[in-house]
């Protein structure tokens, strides 16, 4: 049972993954490429998990270097991605979009 | 914190990362998508730390957690804008190394007693963990330029890729069958090969699909390794990252208009079309000044400009800008035409302006500019070439084939700016070069930008 | 572990019955809830295990009742939406579509 | 079967199920997507037979899934097209009775031992369970016209609601704390009260709203009782809808212009508007005879039918067909055009054209066909009146202000079929029913087309 319901969150991830971006415009490839890469960053936790249950030094050197990899993937990953999308600020339309959202 | 509440706060943090993902998709939404990202990310960590009282070497975890942090933060922003895809690589690279390093920890701690089905995930996350790893610090090197764009083909490249893939595969199985600590190691290293024969033979033009489909990879190797230390956490971000990688690499791929299973292998077909391509040079072009370019441009009425990856080379956007603002200064209408895959990454354009402050009302992409270009006097084409090359429309045997371009040769006048009559990134040449109504104005784009705006500025 | 296995799928479906649904044009709305119903039919599965594993008569009788009931949610939701749907058939534009698809 | 396979099976049912509603929200797919749905049903019910080896009574159990399914195949085969939307409420009761059923006999099979979340979980599908089947039922016998379509408002009918309400959520409050067979029957009995209560006073146009979240509550009570059962698939199926429902629910609220929480209690409003509407019976209108109307059309040019809810209840589609069949004939121009909300429910129009065999691309959606009306000689208009009212461009009173609507004010002359001067869903009359150039044919739709044709036919 335990097996089946991770199993199953594996099958309903994949396609909550596969609805929430088949719309993006090819403009967003990239920054959303930079953010799912930023995203496995979150594997940092495991290595932390590892890290601090090591049972030798060999498995406490490996940990830290993987916590030191994982934390790059991560903050590296959203600092990077949140500047390119800086570059992004402005609506194309802003007029036509202010108007919209003005409506009540 | 018990454990129930670390489990809650586990699936708020995937909840942010569904969100993030969804942002991330809509151009208005990005940004904070983003950002509920990384607030999930920062959840994750304190929880970690806050959840599990067992730790030890909690001085030494802060440390490298900090000292990660900064190397990643430092990177990030020190990093110029038309470096980016290389980075995300790195990032991309590190994220599966450390992946296999979890699972190779989990092992060596006692996994050798584990089911058979977490043995198998182990292996996994190990396997794929490093082709990634390999794989995706291999296209920095490329895309940086420390090592040839061109793809690399080994002699008998094939044949060795598919004896290491397949040895891997059954060391793998071996593995998970008779586990020892050397099998591990040895998978590991088999892994690392395997990572770099895979990504030797890709050409320039592919890389980036190919680091859209090593981010899948190591989303699923993460999740694999949520298997492993039984984190739900791990296995919803994991699997979102594979499978909305998965379908961006398809995307992408769609876009640039390149089968994504040929991509692997693109190298065999880039060579032979790469030597067609200089066929072209003894035919004779017109080129020209910046004085004759800036003498057309102050007549004109309507100009486009059509940018593309030789500008990022060049960093020529800013140069790019101050012609422009001189030339509305002149009364005279511009606009730029985004071709959606010029440059080297989607958007690439639409980022290097927008680093210039170009506004955004000034872009028109492609379907919106096309029919402009008929009414227009000049088009300046500055560091593209594929993005306007009309074989793509005529020429059945070109790799473009079928891509719609900019209908530069419809304009009156078109001006290039590159630096040699080498062809972009297709490999192969473009008539609208020899076109009688072409001019070419050869050198770096900076410098030739620089020029035509000193030369207009005196006119 | 479990409870949070479970709760994570519960919202993992959450999501994923929102963004299925999230461009259905407004011609849809009536087949897409007679076909959603149809869904929950499934509840039927349960009232087969609970009649099953019945102590007593009166359970028996509510467990068959359960069944009944169930099997005209599954059976008849899914009858009437292909009814409804059958009149959909033809597509509006099926030349334009053709020729898109068409393309290789 | 062993259990993991069972749950493998599960899994697959799950899929199924996301496909099928992926399936049902585009138009070409739709079909095949409820097809998917159902293989995932039989299969699931397939599998429970198959994995579980301790079922007693098994003949018993085929009985009754024999007879259910015969009721629900019968039923759904007969119905007029025109009886569908009750229908459906009817099954989506059944269902959320079923729910409720299992919980309660989930509980008196020793539920009182079981942890409180499991309790809370079965008094959550109880309750939710039976307001959803008597909620349903009331819609059914309102749809069809069983009892009054209007608002049923009670005197203090908000109070009594209100105060039901709450007592049920104190005795299922109760209930959890302290478990009883007899207090888990009176919270049933309440919740059916409830349900009742809740749907009274809703007006004859939001009950199609009502259906849709009562179908989403029923979901939600199936993936409680997959809690109660431990059963991954009901968890993933009524979560499913249930959040797909109100989404959807929300949708088509919008689609109406209903806000959803108004919609609850819509009728205090709704009565008060009800009798302004008698106003105009006094002014004149214009009254036509058949003959009329056929010479009318017969010297068109160009005529666009809109259809509405009348035309379902007159059932008056094939001889609307026909009507047109005659017209296109003589070589006159004809096209339906379509509201979204025309008639009851979503798409009401299109399913009954489309049972009448109407070619698809006579049909024209409202954006499409609203500029035509200037230059259309008559717009005949069958049992429809909403959604061509011009009060919703220009009375900011009117239920209907902002809805946008067919321009059939546009058109050269109007001809209404319908039975009176009684007005359409909203209650509100009608200014165009007095214009100069609108005449009127009274009578039943079908009688009237059939009485037009007929006087064609003799010209
Ligand atoms: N956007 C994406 O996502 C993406 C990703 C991967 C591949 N691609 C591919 O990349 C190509 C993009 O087309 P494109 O037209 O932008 O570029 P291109 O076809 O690659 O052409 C670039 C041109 O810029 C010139 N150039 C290079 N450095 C320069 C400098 N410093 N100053 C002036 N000119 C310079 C080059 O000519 P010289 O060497 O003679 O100067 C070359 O002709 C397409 O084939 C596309 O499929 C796109
Ligand atoms: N489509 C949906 O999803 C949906 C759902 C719920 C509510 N609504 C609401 O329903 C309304 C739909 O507008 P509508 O214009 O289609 O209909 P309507 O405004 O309700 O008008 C229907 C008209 O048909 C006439 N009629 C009834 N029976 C007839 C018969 N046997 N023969 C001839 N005429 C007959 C009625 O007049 P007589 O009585 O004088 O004959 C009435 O004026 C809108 O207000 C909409 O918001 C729509």
């Amino acid at each position: 049972m335990d097996g089946i319901a991770l199993l199953t969150i594996f099958v309903l991830s994949v396609f909550i993954g596969f609805e929430v971006i088949s719309k993006v415009s090819s403009i967003l490839h990239t920054p959303l490429m930079s953010g799912a890469n930023a995203i496995h960053g979150v594997v940092v936790v495991g290595a932390i998990v590892v890290a601090g249950h090591a049972q030798d030094n060999v498995q406490l050197v490996l940990g830290l270097v993987a916590i030191v990899l994982g934390a790059i993937n991560m903050v590296g990953g959203f600092v990077v991605t949140d500047r390119m999308l800086k570059m992004f600020t402005a609506p194309k339309k802003p007029a036509a979009d202010k108007s919209r959202e003005a409506r009540p | 914190m018990t454990s129930t509440w670390a489990g809650l706060a586990g699936l708020a943090v995937s909840v942010c990362f569904i969100l993030a993902l969804k942002g991330l998709s809509g151009p208005k939404t990005a940004r904070n998508g983003n950002l509920i990202g990384a607030a999930g990310a920062v959840l994750a960590v304190i929880v970690t730390f806050a959840s599990d009282s067992h730790l030890e070497h909690l001085p030494l975890l802060y440390s490298a957690l900090a000292v990660g942090s900064l190397i990643g933060w430092f990177a990030a922003r020190q990093v110029k804008m038309t470096a980016m895809p290389q980075l995300v690589a790195l990032f991309n690279g590190v994220g599966g190394a450390t992946a296999a390093l979890i699972a190779l920890i989990e092992y060596l701690s006692g996994g050798a007693g584990e089911t058979k089905l977490i043995l198998a995930a182990t292996v996994f996350t190990a396997l794929v963990g490093c082709v990634s790893f390999t794989g995706s610090v291999l296209t920095f090197l490329k895309l940086q330029e420390l090592i040839t764009t061109r793809p690399i083909v080994l002699p008998a490249g094939r044949f060795i890729t598919s004896a290491v893939g397949v040895i891997t595969l059954i060391s793998a199985v071996d593995m998970v069958v008779t586990p020892t600590s050397a099998r591990l190691y040895l998978l590991c290293v088999l892994s690392l090969v395997l990572g770099v024969l895979v990504v030797l033979p890709v050409g320039g033009a592919d890389v980036p699909i190919v680091i859209s489909l090593l981010n899948a990879f190591t989303g699923l190797s993460v999740a694999a390794s949520g298997y492993v230390l039984d984190s739900v956490l791990l296995i919803v971000a994991g699997t979102l990252v594979g499978a909305s990688g998965t379908l961006l690499t398809r995307m992408m791929a769609k876009a640039m208009g390149r089968p994504l299973l040929k991509t692997m292998f693109g190298a065999f077909t880039a060579v032979a079309v790469g030597t067609a391509a200089t066929d072209g040079v003894e035919r004779s072009v017109r080129s020209s000044s910046p004085d004759d370019v800036a003498i057309m441009l102050a007549y004109a009425q309507k100009v486009i400009i059509v940018p593309g990856y030789g500008l990022a080379v060049a960093q020529a956007q800013h140069a790019l800008r101050e012609l422009v603002d001189l030339l509305t200064e002149r009364g005279i209408g511009v606009a730029y035409a985004i071709h959606p895959v010029a440059g080297r990454m989607p958007g690439h354009m639409n980022v290097l302006l927008a680093e210039a402050n170009v506004p955004y009302d000034q872009l028109k992409e492609m379907d919106e500019v096309n029919p402009e270009f008929r009414s227009a006097d000049v088009a300046i084409v500055v560091g593209a070439n594929d993005v306007v090359n009309p074989a793509a429309r005529t020429d059945k045997t070109a790799p473009i084939f079928g891509m719609p371009i900019l209908n530069v040769d419809e304009a009156n006048q078109v001006v290039f700016l590159k630096r040699s009559m080498r062809p972009g990134f297709a490999g192969i040449s473009n008539e609208l070069l020899y076109d009688p109504r072409t001019s070419l104005l050869f050198g770096d784009a900076k410098d030739s930008l620089t020029k035509v705006v000193g030369a207009l500025k005196a006119l």
